[in-house]
């Protein structure tokens, strides 16, 4: 971390994020209504009452665009995070077992990779419903490759490291060599797909959303939000422009913040500082 | 060679036989069928049991997975529930239009990536760099759909340079034909030239900090000559991983594109038939697709067993 | 209905000429001077016109949206045709129905010197042959409405005679729904349709296009009047507007409503508008009265009280009909003493009280076709909450509606669209009767049967049924009629001659384009 | 003594960040005679690869040339551009890389690549560099040539990876050839026959070399005179034998008795206590005064210059130091 | 004679090629062949050879890291091919490894103390405050101190990161060290402190060393006795004195000789050997060593020397040598 504070693009993309977060988090608090609560007439423009004008129904945009951080923000981790739990266990029993198990579970990644992603998504939220939880189970699922893959790079790095077999020849276990010897080893590259992961997470949400698959209304979310808004672009550009700024913005911000964690972790690069 | 690519097609089977159980499986799983599809809103109970006999859906759902796997392997992909065309029929006349945006958004891409991508890692942290990442990453962030909608604003209503989305058949009209491209093949392109950049970046300067490239410079030889001998052709593997492995992407990635831009290829029509309930043809397209993904990684990676001296296969 | 069973008697022999010229006299509500027949007379040309999706299926018989009918139209002909102005049934393939005195024995004339696009000539037992097709179980969507006929029979190449089990004023009607097709099943009707009219099929590229051309033995003289037509699919709404205002496409099925307006003023474009009295397509709220508390009427009632259909009507720029009733105001067969349920979230609340209900979560399914009903559908969650009523809505799309709606009824509410004929007892049948997917179980039979009755009787006992049919599922709130949807197409000023007809049908044939 | 082949001069590499300068390499002065070995010796990291990146020019992205010249003839070599050192570099100047297995381009023949600087630099035509290239592998020991000619470097062994390393730096007869660690990485017989190659091509060419290694006793083989570096200093340096024989710096004096072959087999060994200091600690005084057992006071407040303290021999260390004089006196007497 | 601490027998280890892609091809690494080998108690045996020959190959089948492809090993007194998993770790306690990379051996995400107690917590010695003061002890032992427990490895150099690797093999008070190169990647100077350091320690708890090197002059420093290694071959043993004196085989008396003595007056470069390592996959026949051995016979080419042993127990395997 204190490497990432020496980066400016680093420090700004972390502070804007942080101000997303905060937004989201602080909600209910700073919005001037409720996200669901129908103002006078539709499509308003922006104005002191309604700081990007109201939507299609009449409701505060304002509002619904900080609300849609929320949902976005929380699918977003939810989904890396299932993503990060299947992927890394994959990735570590693949690589750290090899042969077979390795070919049996990678031709599996390989079939979740080659399946369409958006079309698997819409598998899995077409058999789980739409909602919020199972577009984040699905947006996970269709995630775990990359993880995985990322992992099992690794782990076969990390594998062939001395202190792994000076772990065994102590006499420790594979569970005990996987998870505290070569995991610890793995998760700068994690760190750094986890940034890039919940970026992408966050873009399939708004392409499910898009879709009508995502989270349901009146719940807005930023794809959601999008999708509707761009049926205004001549109307009220600021509707769709600002749902698509948030989402550009925080995946920005998290890709830049992926960047230089790569930076930072890369040994070429920490061999000179 | 042989042998690599015997033990290729191994793995590629291994590799449809999942996604085959996955999507068959997942999307039977789904509410609705396609007997209850085909008959409309009030089909009578035994309409629909007739029907759904008709079409095997009956049966119990492993005896169908067999059936269709059955067929699949003698090159039979079955038929539409909807109007009864033959899936390989189907297939054939979406795959192509696919494949179209896919070849010239990669082309695009590459004519955008390549040079950027040569300039970042040569002049690594000057200004150059920095502005082409900066560039690169907005154009990581930015979502395809909405770059769709605002350049289709721009350019199909604003100026009204090009059509808003749609389909002419090369046969019919050549001119109408690339103009009705330009648009998807541009957003298609712009988001992949993002990654294609960065990788590129990426590998470049991994082979440029190589003990191999110092010896080269060791030996007084230009620096240009350095960079597009030495450093390009072990940066070449890299970037025919990264452009299989984006083309594969940009196929299935293709769904919300095509939808938008109204192109008949095989992301619509999945969509549209996974909307029917059409397994036959989901199922088809699906599985139709991961073999060409994976037969195009496959391609890269013989490509570049090819390319790479160290890699001798007997057989 | 009454009155289209008085029509029906008597039909006027019309000649084909009419129904094109009544098409060319008055497109309701466009601009004077498209009207002028006499400009464009020998306009040919391809007329383009973008669905929203393209057709599952060409088959007249069985298919599972409105939106297939369009193509389908341009190459069939039915027995009957409305009247786009009176919205009665006038004379297509079946120049002449008349019915006997007792209202069982229909002789019906057929139309002379009607050629199939395979070139076979039209004879009655073409006609017996559709019909009978029209009436098999699967095909869902007439099987139903031809449940009086009990005999066919044809008499020679040119009459039949049909005999009913009992008297059906509608049955003329629900000739408009009857396509005919050769007698011939060999023909491939869902992927190559061969019918009477006039356009020809030609090829459907999946997701491309259907191309359909001039059928040039067309009965109706002169007409059709263009070359061609070609329906291409274009999913997103935006896309197919802008191609239409780029010129790529001459007309478009549906403008997304909140862009009506813009539409209406760019100087290139108009839009098909009808009377709100033909727009009888409503937004409909079904309730699983299977449950509680959709089994208690003042929970249904207070549902009722509690929409909010004005600010439907704002967030819809105008473009939506604030009723309760499934027949429209102005319809002679409206009961004006039904009541009428404006909003007043007091009484709901109160009802709400009654009923017992205490405050559990409900769920709300809409049929997820396109932006409006996702608007209707939220503007009515929010009218409920405003009135205490917690809700957890959901979007399904049509596969998963059937299946959970109609076919397992696992909903608690359900809003969707329905667009019944324009005649009162259809109306009525489509919301309240079981022809809405079976997904009512409201079970009072005694109002149904009543219903049914309605067409067996004479237009003054039918007129006063359906007066108090009305006010019985009004009072009842069974399920609810959210408000009038407002679908409407949109064309460029070169195509003339388009006129609107119920139904969201469109018909082309005395269409021209510049 | 005539004009050296190489002489630098207070050169001074360091890297510049925002915060602080770093200076690796400090005020490093030698020269190279011609038809010289010079060895240099030292513990890792003390700068004996930067020094001989420094005269290719090749020094890596933050390292910079901050002070000091290279002076090759009559050009000082630090100071040219890019483009006018490729004329020396390959040419004049050539270099073999410590790692021969990483050193080769993989996915070029070795033919290739030892051809490269003929062609970029000689013009000789076309057709006869592939004769060219095969003499100077048949030169540097490896059978049949024209066979290997073709090979890609994972072909060869360790060894003659070596071999065909030195053929490309031979290959347009440098005047001076930089062996930065050439056997380390190899196994000792094979090192024995790399060795024995170079001395005879030495021989054969009456070429300059800077000959590098932490291997005393590969340095007793091949120099003719030894620098002695230190924490990014010159600590000593003197003719072979002399070094050998009286090492006077105290680092030298270590070094020389933790050869563990020396001393009795069992017995301990000496060893100097503590580490190398990193270049970015900016302690006052000698680098070598923290380890060392003679340190004084003086040791610790000023760096001790390198004088000369014998005939043909320099030591930087207070414990030759004369008052006042330009030189440390009576060294061989003390060690 | 002291008594018999470990004794291998017959230990061959072959590992598959993965030549072609598909299926493994019959060749194999021929990393370890019929290799016998004994250490006695508190005794170091060094073992040479050049890269590749099977040295730590040998190191890993002693404390069964990996399975010999045959061969029986016995170490104190026990069987340990007839352990089972759970008993063969319990086995491992007694024989440490000390790894030839200082940087790659130790967790650079663990601090010090963890490195360290390590052992103890795999096989749960004592209690927390226990260990930590083992941990204490044995950094002390090391020449480290107590405050250098909570530290990260990074933050050592290379001689300090090798005590540390030292001080974790002797957690365990384990009788046999395996010492897989420790010093070949170290600095003169610091090679010195921990060649000094593995003595000291040897005499203080009577450890027995296997002792791997490639450098000649570190092995004849250290070793009692010594194992000359060739492509997977045992090729002469003895003591210290008798391989440094009296080499007989002729890859012994190469290695001897090619060794660059820092010695300014015989100044002449040996080029003992011509010729490059064979490949241990198709390892030549007979003698392994006659491709490069300067007084090959016929027989050399067909005949596989045995490993004869002398009267002093100078053991040798070449047709030619006299005992
Ligand atoms: N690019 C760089 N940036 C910063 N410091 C560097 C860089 N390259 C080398 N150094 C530092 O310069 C010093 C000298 O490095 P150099 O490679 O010359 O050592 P060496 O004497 O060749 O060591 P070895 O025997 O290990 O090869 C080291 O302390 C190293 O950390
Ligand atoms: N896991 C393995 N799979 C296949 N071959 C192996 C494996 N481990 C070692 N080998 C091979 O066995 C032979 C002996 O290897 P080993 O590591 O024992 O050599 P070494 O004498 O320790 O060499 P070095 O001095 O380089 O450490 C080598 O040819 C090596 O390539
Ligand atoms: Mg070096
Ligand atoms: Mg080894």
């Amino acid at each position: 971390m204190k490497h990432v504070l020496k980066d400016t693009a680093a420090v700004a993309s972390l502070l804007i994020f942080a101000v997303i977060v905060l937004l989201a988090v602080l909600a209910p608090v700073i919005t001037p209504y409720r996200y669901d609560e129908i103002q006078e007439a539709p499509l308003l423009g922006p104005s002191a009452a309604y700081l990007f004008g109201t939507d299609e129904i009449g409701r505060d945009i304002f509002t619904r665009i900080v609300y849609a951080g929320r949902v976005s923000l929380l699918v977003g981790v939810c989904s890396t995070l299932i993503a990060m739990a299947f992927g890394i266990s994959l990735g570590l029993i693949s690589g750290y077992y090899g042969g077979k198990t390795d070919v049996l579970v990678s031709r599996f990644l390989d079939g979740l990779l080659a399946f369409p992603s958006i079309i698997l998504a819409l598998a899995v939220m077409a058999v789980l419903g739409p909602d919020i939880y199972n577009a984040m189970i699905a947006i996970g699922i269709v995630s775990i490759p990359v993880f995985a893959r990322i992992t099992r790079g690794s782990v076969l790095t990390v594998k062939t490291r001395e202190f792994v077999e000076a772990s065994r020849s102590m006499g420790a276990g594979d569970i005990r060599i996987m998870l505290r010897e070569i995991l610890p080893n793995c998760l700068s590259p994690i760190l750094v797909q986890f940034s890039l992961t919940f970026a992408s997470a966050v873009l399939i949400e708004a392409a499910l959303s898009f879709l009508g698959l995502g989270v349901q209304p009146p719940t807005p979310s930023w794809g959601s939000m999008l999708n509707s808004g761009r049926s205004y672009l001549t109307q009220a550009p600021q509707y769709s422009l600002i749902a698509g700024a948030a989402v550009f913005l925080t995946v920005l911000c998290l890709n830049l913040l992926g960047d230089s964690l790569r930076d930072i972790f890369d040994p070429r690069e920490t061999r000179k500082r | 060679m042989l042998q690599l690519i015997l033990k290729k097609v191994a793995e590629l089977l291994t590799v449809l036989l999942f996604v085959s159980l996955i999507v068959f499986f997942t999307f039977r799983l789904l509410p609705g069928d396609p007997a209850q599809m085909r008959l409309g809103l009030n089909p009578t109970p035994e309409a629909l049991a007739a029907l759904k006999a008709e079409m095997g859906l009956d049966k119990p759902l492993v005896v169908q997975y067999v059936d269709w796997i059955g067929h699949v392997l003698t090159g039979n992909l079955g038929k539409s529930a909807l109007d009864d065309k033959s899936v390989v029929s189907l297939l054939a006349a979406k795959i192509p239009n696919t494949f179209e945006l896919a070849i010239f958004g990669t082309a695009v891409a590459l004519l955008l990536a390549v040079p950027a991508g040569v300039l970042a890692s040569v002049y690594k942290h000057s200004w150059t760099d920095r502005l082409l990442r900066t560039v690169s990453l907005f154009g990581f962030s930015i979502p395809a759909y909405w770059l769709a909608v605002l350049l289709m604003l721009l350019l199909a209503y604003k100026f009204q340079l090009l059509p808003a989305g749609g389909f002419v058949p090369w046969s019919e009209d050549p001119w109408l034909h690339v103009k009705s491209l330009a648009l998807p093949v541009v957003t298609v392109g712009i988001v992949n030239a993002a990654q294609v950049f960065r990788f590129l970046r990426a590998g470049m300067l991994e082979v440029i900090g190589q003990d191999y490239i110092r010896t080269a410079r060791a030996k007084g030889i230009s620096e240009f000559y350095v960079i597009f001998k030495h450093v390009a052709r072990n940066a070449l593997p890299g970037l025919i991983t990264v452009i299989a492995l984006n083309f594969s992407l940009l196929l299935s990635g293709m769904v919300v594109t095509e939808q938008i831009f109204a192109w008949p290829g095989l992301g619509w029509l999945m969509i549209q038939s996974i909307l029917a309930r059409d397994y036959d043809v989901v199922q088809g397209a699906v599985l139709v697709s991961a073999l060409i993904i994976v037969i195009i990684n496959l391609l890269g990676d013989l490509l570049n067993a090819a390319l790479d001296p160290r890699i001798k296969y007997n057989g | 209905a009454c009155s289209s069973a008085g029509n029906s008697t008597a039909p006027s022999a019309s000649k084909p000429a009419d129904s094109g010229k009544a098409a060319e006299t008055k497109p309701a509500e466009t601009k004077p001077a498209d009207s002028k027949p006499a400009e464009a007379p020998k306009a040919g040309g391809t007329l383009k016109v973008a669905l929203n999706s393209e057709p599952t299926t060409l088959n007249p018989y069985i298919f599972p949206a409105n939106n297939d009918r369009n193509v389908f139209l341009q190459v069939f002909n039915s027995l009957m045709e409305y009247d786009p102005k009176t919205l009665q049934p006038v004379p297509s393939l079946i120049k002449e129905a008349k019915a006997s005195d007792d209202g069982l024995t229909y002789t019906l004339k057929v139309q002379e010197g009607v050629i199939f696009h395979n070139g076979k000539k039209l004879t009655a037992n073409d006609i017996k042959y559709s019909l009978e097709k029209a009436m098999a179980p699967e095909a869902s969507r007439t099987a139903a409405l031809l449940k009086s006929i009990k005999e066919i029979k044809a008499d020679n190449d040119t009459q039949l005679t049909v005999t009913l089990n009992n008297r059906d004023n509608l049955l003329l009607d629900s000739f408009i729904e009857v396509f005919v097709t050769p007698n011939d099943p060999s023909i491939d009707q869902a992927k190559s349709p061969v019918g009477t009219g006039p356009f020809k099929f030609v090829s459907w590229n999946r997701n491309e296009k259907v191309v359909l051309k001039k059928n040039d033995t067309y009965w109706k003289q002169g007409l059709p009047k263009l070359d061609g037509i070609e329906f291409m699919p274009v999913p997103d709404a935006e896309v197919k507007l802008l191609q239409l205002i780029n010129g790529q496409v001459d007309f478009i099925d549906i403008v997304p409503t909140t862009k009506i307006e813009q539409v209406s003023n760019n100087a290139n474009l108009q839009i098909a508008k009808m009377p709100e009295e033909a727009a009888i397509q409503d937004h409909f709220l079904l309730f699983n009265t299977t449950k509680a508390p959709f089994n208690n009427v003042k929970f249904r009632q207070a549902v009722n009280y509690a929409l909010d259909r004005e600010k439907m009507k704002k967030a819809l720029f105008g473009n939506f009909v604030v009723r309760a009733s499934a027949i429209p105001e102005k319809h002679e067969s409206y009961n004006p003493d039904s009541p009428k349920y404006a909003k007043d979230v007091e009484k709901a609340k109160a009802l709400l009280k009654e009923s017992g209900y205490n405050g559990e979560k409900l769920g709300m399914v809409y049929l997820k076709l396109d932006m409006m009903y996702e608007i209707v559908a939220q503007i009515t969650e929010q009218s409920l909450k405003d009135a205490g009523i917690s809700i957890d809505m959901k979007g399904l799309e049509v596969a998963q509606w059937t299946d959970s709606v109609y076919q397992k009824k696992a909903f608690d509410m359900a809003i969707t669209g329905i667009t019944p004929k324009p005649n009162p007892v259809d109306m009525l049948n489509h919301a309240y009767g079981k022809i809405n997917g079976g997904a009512i179980q409201w079970s009072n039979q005694a109002w149904y049967d009543n219903l049914l009755k309605v067409s067996q009787m004479s237009p003054s006992d039918g007129k006063k049924a359906l007066f108090d049919l009305q006010k019985q599922v009004l009072d009842e709130s069974p399920a609810i009629i959210v408000g009038g949807l407002v679908q409407l197409p949109a064309l460029s000023k070169k195509v003339q001659g388009f006129v609107p007809n119920p139904q969201s049908k469109f018909y082309f044939e005395a269409v021209t384009k510049q | 003594m005539n004009e050296p082949l190489l002489k630098v001069e207070q050169l001074t590499i360091g890297y510049a960040s925002k915060r602080e300068r770093v200076d690796i390499l400090k005020n490093i002065g030698f020269t190279v005679g011609h038809g010289e070995t010079l060895g240099i010796v030292g513990e890792s990291g003390c700068g004996k690869s930067l020094t001989s990146l420094a005269v290719m020019g090749l020094l890596a992205d933050p390292l910079k040339v901050q002070a000091g010249a290279i002076r090759y003839g009559d050009t000082d070599l630090a100071a040219l551009s890019k483009k006018q050192m490729n004329r020396f570099r390959g040419k004049q100047i050539s270099m073999i890389f410590q790692e021969p297995m990483t050193s080769l381009n993989p996915v070029f023949t070795i033919g290739d690549q030892i051809g490269e600087a003929i062609r970029t630099h000689l013009d000789t035509p076309k057709a006869e560099v592939e004769g060219q290239v095969a003499d100077l592998l048949k030169l540097v020991g490896i059978p049949s040539p024209e066979k290997r000619i073709r090979d890609y470097p994972h072909q060869l062994s360790g060894g003659m990876r070596q071999r065909a390393m030195i053929a490309m730096a031979l290959s347009c007869r440098p005047k001076l050839l930089i062996a930065d660690e050439p056997t380390t990485a190899l196994d000792v017989t094979i090192q024995a026959q790399i060795l024995g190659l170079l001395h005879d091509i030495r021989q054969k060419t009456n070429m300059s070399m800077m000959f590098i290694t932490h291997d005393l006793g590969v340095l007793s083989q091949m120099a003719d005179r030894i620098i002695v570096m230190y924490g990014g200093r010159i600590v000593e340096t003197a003719d072979m034998r002399s070094l050998f024989e009286q090492p006077l710096h105290p680092y030298t004096q270590g070094l020389w008795k933790a050869i563990p072959g020396k001393s009795q087999a069992k017995q301990r060994l000496y060893n100097i206590p503590g580490t190398v200091p990193d270049p970015r600690d900016k302690t006052p005084g000698c680098r070598f005064a923290s380890r060392c057992p003679h340190a004084e006071l003086s040791c610790r407040e000023s760096e001790p210059p390198l004088l000369p303290a014998a005939a043909e021999h320099e030591v930087a260390c207070f414990l030759y130091a004369e008052k006042g004089g330009g030189r440390y006196e009576g060294a061989a007497a003390q060690s | 004679m002291k008594e018999l601490l470990l004794k291998a027998e017959n230990i061959s280890k072959h590992f598959p090629v993965k030549e072609s892609m598909l299926r493994k091809s019959k060749s194999k690494v021929h990393a370890l062949d019929k290799v016998n080998l004994s250490i006695y108690r508190e005794e170091i045996v060094g073992v040479v050879g050049e890269s590749g020959c099977g040295k730590s190959t040998l190191a890993r089948v002693i404390c069964r890291l990996i399975e010999p492809t045959e061969g029986s090993i016995e170490f104190d007194g026990v069987r340990l091919e007839q352990l089972g998993k759970k008993q063969m770790r319990d086995m491992r306690r007694h024989m440490q490894l000390v790894f030839q990379d200082p940087f790659s051996s130790l967790n650079p995400r663990k601090k010090v103390r963890q490195i360290i107690a390590e052992p103890l917590d795999i096989y749960s010695v004592g209690t927390r405050s226990e260990r930590n003061k083992r941990v204490d002890e044995l950094l002390e032992v090391v020449g480290l101190s107590a405050g250098h427990a909570e530290r990260y490895p990074h933050e050592f150099s290379g001689g300090q990161r090798q005590r540390i690797g030292i001080a974790r093999a002797l957690a365990l008070k384990p009788k046999l060290l395996i010492c897989d190169e420790p010093v070949s990647a170290l600095d003169v100077s610091v090679q010195a402190q921990i060649l000094n350091l593995l003595q000291d320690l040897q005499q203080q708890f009577g450890l027995s060393y296997m002792f791997i090197a490639h450098g000649l002059d570190v092995i004849r420093h250290i070793s009692d006795r010594i194992a000359v290694m060739y492509l997977g071959k045992l090729v002469e043993m003895g003591t210290s004195d008798a391989i440094f004196n009296r080499p007989k085989h002729p890859y012994t008396q190469a290695l001897i000789s090619a060794i660059p003595v820092p010695d300014p007056v015989r100044r002449q470069v040996a080029v003992a050997l011509a010729g490059e390592i064979p490949s241990p996959i198709d390892p030549p026949s007979g003698c392994r060593f006659h491709t490069r051995c300067p007084f090959a016979a016929d027989t050399c080419r067909t005949v596989e020397p045995e490993l004869r042993v002398g009267g002093d127990g100078h053991s040798v395997a070449c047709h030619l040598a006299e005992l």
